[in-house]
């Protein structure tokens, strides 16, 4: 646990949709750090489910923020000390994202694509299954269902 | 002590925290079906301080506890 | 083999790096495609390894085009055969690209997350294996060396 | 037939291109080493027609032949 990285208090949320110029930019920066040979990401998108004739129109994220990052934390110290990774980035939305949007982002990079690769498939599955994180599906009727990853 | 609620739950209940009074969390449990029956039928976890409690614990009062329906992030 | 797509006459080759704002734009097309739930992308970017004390400058790609698109041609169709994805984009570079630019850009999308890990894991490593695709390493001294993949 | 070559052995030859003329690629592999002796030391591989030859096979001369270095894309 000597990278400073994985310790630095984070806030993984934003409010509202990821814009793509959002990821273009985190992308860029990563220029100037050279010893980067591949850039792995995971990007999740409100789909448009059909749910009892009705269509998801967008979902309502809210979050136990605190412990979502406190256990965001854990998942970034297990994924630094699993694989040889030079950063990690993830970001979630909260609010209303509407379908097409996007509401998650997961960003690693490395020297190899192979370290790249399975560090991003544990922290997305992870931050799925450990994150206090719910989602109202708003149909197109404005009724709603509550979400759930399991 | 501070119970916050989430998701279904807190649309339930009407509201995003109450207090409860419990010595441990089984005694915790007790109320809060008490205070909100609908919960008999909803499947979720209880935080203590943030991390999800596996097996009953005493409690001093100072806890934040929480109510998580199922997740649903990514 | 339905899919429209996978009969489409491609050419993968882009003259120079790829742009960050490349990679945001072809992110933001599919925002009206709702039936997608995720992205999966992989990012080549020259890495300035150290070669004898000399550092990697930047790779200058040069390919056999033609058969290099009919190779990635039929990688997309075992792509397209094996998992069930919405879309998948392939772009490499020709020409001289330096140290932290990007060179190679894989971007699959699917209803879930796992076809599209699947799909740019596979595309990622046939089109590093089966694509003839040349690299000339450019050394600090101006020197250079031939990289392979093998 | 036309020859194109590429990477390493393009840069060796000072060329991307040559004609050469056999009958077959056992015929063919003999005459590019005759004519590029640097050759006999490289790993490359023969496409015919924009694909790799695995076994000898007869050429009528209207194909296209590509010398390939090891491959380094990605």
């Amino acid at each position: 646990m000597n990278d400073v990285k994985t310790h630095k208090k984070r806030d993984i949320f934003v409010e509202g949709a990821i814009p793509a110029s959002f990821i273009a930019e985190s992308i860029a920066k990563h220029a100037t750090q050279t010893a980067i040979g591949g850039h792995e990401i995971f990007l999740g998108q409100v789909r448009a489910d059909q749910i009892d004739g009705k269509g998801v129109e967008a979902i309502e994220y809210t979050a136990y923020r605190d412990m979502a990052n406190e256990q965001m934390a854990v998942i970034r110290e297990e994924a630094f000390a699993r694989w040889p990774i030079t950063c990690l980035h993830v970001h979630h939305s909260q609010g209303v994202i509407k379908a097409g949007e996007l509401c998650f982002f997961v960003f690693a990079s490395a020297a190899h694509r192979q370290p790249a690769r399975e560090a991003v498939a544990f922290v997305t599955d992870e931050v799925k299954k450990r994150l206090p994180i719910f989602g109202k599906e708003i149909l197109s009727d404005q009724t709603h269902l509550w979400k759930t990853n399991a | 002590m501070q119970v916050l609620l989430f998701g279904i739950i807190a649309e339930k209940a009407g509201r995003e925290r109450m207090t409860i009074t419990a010595s441990d969390t089984k005694e915790l449990r007790a109320r809060l079906v008490e205070a909100m029956p609908f919960l008999a039928s909803l499947n979720y976890a209880v935080a203590v301080d943030r991390r999800l409690t596996n097996s009953d614990r005493a409690l001093n009062g100072t806890e934040e506890i929480a109510l998580l329906p199922p997740f649903a992030g990514g």
